[in-house]
């Protein structure tokens, strides 16, 4: 019975720490989100030299073949800079999907070129209003020979314009289920991307048009029309990730909370002695720690495998997400006047946390999600009682 | 109880609401309601409104006719602001000038003041804006810094304001300085107009988090008042202050009215998005969601209007109106969070990008300093808790 | 425009005020609890003497004939108090349906003994799970000559063994609606009742079976299968009423509370100088005021049976509702210890707010029922705008 | 991570299983678990059980073999709660005996204090109370003003404890009085252990709101101990109180396994209740609640296995226990309130009349004081504040 990070994880912590604060920490979205993307490549290849990109890739193809747990303190880590790019989307989604699902001839290439850092991954599963639900795939794929051909528009591709490959969910058959994944490299595709202005400037989105784009049917990934299944596995790591990422912003804003309150003096007194910003404090930190023991958790229970992973997953998306966003908005709320102004940091994280409230689901999808599982199979798993 | 109005009240309003037909700004109530980004395009549209109010006498409607206004009764400024919130007019830019400065000068200020201003408040000629915070004194008002010294004839203001909200628009300021140190911080405080035309004063915008430039930065260095324009005693304008305050007799009507209205948007939004290809609304978490929204707005108005028929029973508004204030700012961020929440993953698309209407993400983010303008939530609760419960005050450090 | 007790109403606040304070206050409900049920008989003496049965009985009945209105403070101050008895169903129930759908002669008969005090009723309307639903009637009137028999078992029936008359609906047809109206005089049956004991010992609660009872038909109260329609409307009068007696219970709260609060002294301060002492009775000052803004509301749309009567109410009810239990639970808090002794008053709160949360409904039940007000019909109503 | 425990773990798992099944009152496993309502009846349950525990020897399982303890480790004690809340086993009636005061004896008793008094302790012929609380000090305790004063050899003590657990059936109490009084409240206290059965103690008891008697409020008129009862220094007791509250080293751990076991119940209660014919779980806001409400107790006991394995690492237990307290407190409260709520109306029936299982009643209105009881919820979020976050403390008056 241990449950905390071990001495490597805690390595990785500490140099993901390290190397942030060297870019420039907070300075790293703030110069972002101005348009000086150039921070991004540097960041990109500051972790790569480090071999932070395969961590999750295995040693055959030049990876370190971790889990997603030691993923954990890293994302927090850049959670806690609200750092913009697709390492979510790379190391968390298309490593473990390449890996499980990709061909011999994929692997060598992609998992390869992805645990150098040469190529980065995002995820163009969006459409329309948004939904994330196979029904709303609708960027059809029509077979011509030994291709596909991809017409239609994705919507808020994170980061489209900066990584080489996309994997594209596109509508191969007539059932709603008829869904297939494609690697889609943009340098052998005209692809058009616009950028769509998002509230959350720290994460580009884009949006892509697939204008009668050819891409040879060697692109698949795993079966034809057995893709929802896969990106719903995928989605797991993406989540799971995403909690991290979200609990480092948390534990970012208590030490921010802390810190001015301890700081600013009003009525002859630091605000943090007054029980109404204090106590707030002490909320944001219960939910701190509740989320980073669940976040643990579904990275535990992901690299396990165990029966539950859907479930802990769910509990920790549902209940990260809506606290990260309260968190947040006290964070401006203790802050002050301070706290409104785009000059102090409160509003990165305010941003973050409401824009991916409902990225590929919402708190109540998660719940729901929960209590599915919880009716399905009753008995408590894993932690042991 | 009785929630009609009197044929003479009902005729006002039905004066108003042909008016603003008229002359709101075309395509305004078509939902097209367009404000120019630049200071200059700023400037010019909101005084063109404020013209247009005081050309057709709705300008400072509660002040008496010799000063151009109309005498208004407390419910007619009410259907007023009824009525301004349900087109969501435009902001009267000179608001500080009309609801505040200009009263306050009626009721305290010199024959000169009133020659030199008072016109000048209600035509939107000058625009005024209020120094009250400072860096190191928001919450604690009192414990302002910035000071002003006698010097022969003139008094010579140092400081920073901060928060000056039209700052970068205003010609003239209603100012408070530091002109004694007693060490006792209600006492010593002196009530200054200020010119903003002159070298002393420089504003610097504040960008704030809906990247909107309303508040702004004033530094004050060896900045100019003259004896004359100081309002009331010297020494005494805290006392100033709370006069001015005590003009603001509606309250946060308008906010409760507009969170009312946006209340019926968001249901409408509810009905019109979907998912799974049902409209939100027929999902019985939302209905949830909205029923408990729809109690609150409604709860909210209605405790509006019963501290209205206090205020007009007493002939002075109690300190209710902090509830008013708390509970509209809190239900206010609510419901534009929730707003967002309906539109799901595609809320992060803003400004022209945005999915469903961009003035949700604006007033989202802008909702965020409700609780913090004009008396944050904690101070309100202060107040709530001290002048109406009678809890004992926070220690007096 | 006036939205404010008028001053005939506040007259009767008053008048209440001063009869509670001298039959005992808060020792009422005390005493009535710990089986001293004459405290009862003595208080509807006092209240009786002073016409307070027959405020909503027409003139021509002997009664004041006002509306629902002049109520408001009268179930205020009652529930300030907790007082126990059937007040409430007597004439915020059984008196309007009387007036509005009784025979004439059975308005001649209860709505005159009514209005003197000499017959109290209450509602025999649960069974079963103590489901608030028309399928869940199942006290079967059959039909014998002249007669209806009624047998099964009500449930939740308030203070059954003090009234005169029972309100039954029973069910006298095959459809889901088939339900009448009885009266059920208990001199002239032999019902079976038994007590239940309830958390909330101030609202007695019976049990009344009913084995082969005769009443004669001309006990029916409206038309026969129409009596689920009826029910509702008195309902609506039961809920407005509730909705006063909370709003009275809260303002009680916030009394003593805040009373509390200024008196019990630890680390040398009251301890309402703390502001998590003061925040949390703030917050109970707000919902107090909406609460009762919303059940003014509520009694003026019944009293003008305005077009949004409905919502109204459900309005009122849901939020006073989840209101009134959580200030009975902070109540608790804030005074400590002594908050969770028998001997200090906050129990009394704590479990009439708790045992009223799903009665005849649930807050989700009445917030349902607000949206499809809303929904049906968007336009607002009533509130000057 | 692992949350997997060691072969010789899960064999002192296996043995204790075996054991309840053995020992505990019949029918108690199938959930027949009735504890008698009158002192005399409750006093000879509760020693039965205690007895029985010691004969087996789970009685203080984590004190030294020597002693008649097993010298578990800290992960036994744990695996021990957990056991013991999966079968929802009687209180150990002396467990200020067992959990505190014995190996408060054992660390900083006189040798005389130890063969007095450790024995009985754990076959439980001695039962202990603790005299902390006062009716001024509660969640200031070291407020207490509770005296006693030395005459000869003798200390005459004198003052009222409140909140005393099981006093009514307490032979011995570990008292904190005042000695003496230099102003600094927190010095001038000492320990004393006082014997429950002399002249000078009365004890009354305290009717709680669930209608239970476990409460007692304590009399010392002219009550008597001895230099011998002195525990640690004169004038010492605050140091010795904290020693004291240092062997309390599994925190909350039962009532957090309890609660992970009573949401179990509330999904089966969920899932067996019907509205509307249906069982409520199919009902999506019951999904919503019961959801939130999974995560909330997941994450409050994957909280407690963090801090576990902190305090194994570190080797003491940091001040995270009081966010177990805080969390594991306010979640049970909401837990049995929403246990009540899913009821309907019926929810109002308790005792013998119970709708569902009188249980859920009265632990609905025991956790009432789940938030007051071994320091308040306020309290616990001052020492979050202060001693996890480093904010400041609240004035010192």
């Amino acid at each position: 019975m241990e449950f905390a990070l071990n001495e490597e994880q805690q390595l990785f912590q500490r140099q993901t720490q390290q190397i942030i604060k060297s870019k420039g920490d907070l300075e790293i979205p703030r110069a972002y989100s101005e348009g000086k993307e150039e921070v991004l490549d540097d960041l990109w290849t500051g972790l790569a030299e480090l071999g932070y990109m395969g961590i999750t890739v295995s040693e055959s193809y030049g990876g370190l073949g971790m889990g997603p747990l030691t993923l954990v303190p890293i994302l927090e880590e850049m959670g806690r800079a609200v750092i913009p790019g697709p390492y979510i989307e790379t190391v968390s989604f298309a490593a473990p999907l390449l890996e499980k699902y990709g061909s011999t001839e994929q692997k060598e290439k992609y998992l390869t070129e992805l645990a150098t850092g040469e190529r980065k991954f995002s995820l163009a599963l969006l459409e329309g209003n948004g939904e994330y639900a196979p029904s709303n795939i609708n960027v059809r794929a029509t077979e011509k020979g030994n291709e596909y051909v991809l017409s239609g528009e994705k919507i808020l591709v994170a980061h489209a314009d900066f990584v080489d490959t996309l994997i594209v969910p596109v509508r191969t058959g007539m059932s709603e289920q008829d869904i297939s994944l494609l690697l889609v490299d943009r340098d052998s595709t005209t692809l058009q991307l616009e950028k769509q202005i998002s509230m959350d400037e720290t994460r580009k989105m884009v949006k892509v048009t697939f204008n009668d784009v050819a891409v040879p049917k060697s692109q698949l990934l795993g079966q034809e029309n057995a893709g929802w299944e896969l990106l719903e596995i995928g989605v797991r790591g993406l989540n799971a990730a995403l909690c991290s990422n979200m609990v480092g912003g948390m534990e970012r804003i208590v030490e921010t909370a802390t810190e001015y309150a301890n700081t600013r003096v009003q009525f002859g007194q630091p605000i943090g002695r007054f029980q109404a910003v204090k106590h707030k404090i002490v909320e944001m930190k219960m939910n701190l720690e509740t989320g980073r023991s669940l976040s643990y958790y579904a990275g535990w229970a992901l690299e396990n495998n165990t029966e539950d992973v859907v479930e802990a997953i769910a509990m920790a998306r549902s209940l990260i997400t809506e606290a990260f966003i309260k968190s947040a908005n006290d964070n401006v709320q203790i802050h002050g006047g301070m706290g409104f102004t785009w000059e102090f940091d409160c509003h990165f994280f305010l941003k973050r946390a409401k824009t991916l409230e409902n990225y590929l689901g919402s708190p109540e999808d998660y719940r729901e999600e929960i209590v599915n599982a919880l009716v399905s199979d009753k008995e408590s798993v894993a932690v042991g009682r | 109880m009785d929630f009609s109005f009197t044929t003479e009240e009902e005729k006002f309003r039905d004066e108003l609401r042909q008016w603003l037909v008229d002359n709101l700004p075309d395509g305004w109530l078509e939902g097209n309601r367009v404000i120019p980004r630049d200071n200059e395009g700023q400037r010019r549209f909101f005084k063109d409104w404020q013209r247009k109010l005081f050309d057709g006498g709705w300008s400072g409607i509660s002040w008496p006719k010799e000063y151009g206004g109309k005498g208004a009764s407390l419910l007619e400024e009410v259907i007023y602001e009824q009525e301004m919130a349900r087109v969501k007019a435009p902001p009267q830019i000179n608001v500080i000038g009309v609801a505040m400065v200009g009263p306050t000068l009626l009721q305290i200020g010199t024959d000169e003041q009133k020659d030199k201003y008072v016109n000048k408040i209600l035509n939107g000629e000058e625009i005024w804006c209020q120094g009250y915070s400072e860096p190191n004194s928001g919450s604690d008002l009192a414990a302002l810094q910035t000071s002003a010294v006698k010097k022969g004839d003139k008094w010579i203001i140092n400081g920073q304001k901060i928060w000056t909200s039209m700052a970068h628009l205003a010609d003239k300021c209603f100012l408070l300085a530091r002109t004694e140190n007693t060490g006792k911080k209600h006492h010593g405080i002196t009530a200054f107009l200020v010119d903003m035309h002159q070298e002393g004063v420089e504003t610097k915008p504040i960008r704030s988090i809906d990247d909107q430039h309303i508040f702004n930065e004033v530094f004050l260095n060896d900045a100019v008042a003259y004896e004359a324009d100081i309002v009331g005693e010297i020494n005494e304008g805290w006392k100033v202050s709370l006069t001015l305050l005590s003009h603001e007799r509606t309250g946060v009507a308008r906010q409760i009215f507009e969170l009312n209205q946006v209340f019926d948007e968001l249901v409408e939004l509810a009905s019109t998005l979907k998912k799974n290809g049902r409209p939100l609304i027929e999902n019985p978490i939302v209905r949830q969601d909205i029923g408990r929204l729809r109690a609150k707005s409604r709860g909210l108005l209605l405790n509006y209007y019963r501290n209205l028929t206090n205020s007009i029973r007493n002939g002075y508004p109690g300190p209710e109106g902090s509830m008013d204030k708390l509970g509209g700012s809190e239900l206010g961020q609510e419901i534009y969070s929730y707003a967002m929440s309906l539109q799901g993953s595609v809320n992060t698309l803003w400004k022209e990008d945005a999915a469903v209407g961009e003035e949700w993400q604006y007033d989202y983010l802008r909702s965020k300093a409700f609780t913090i303008e004009g008396g944050t939530s904690e101070i309100q609760r202060n107040i709530v808790a001290e002048r109406i419960l009678g809890l004992p005050k926070d220690i007096k450090y």
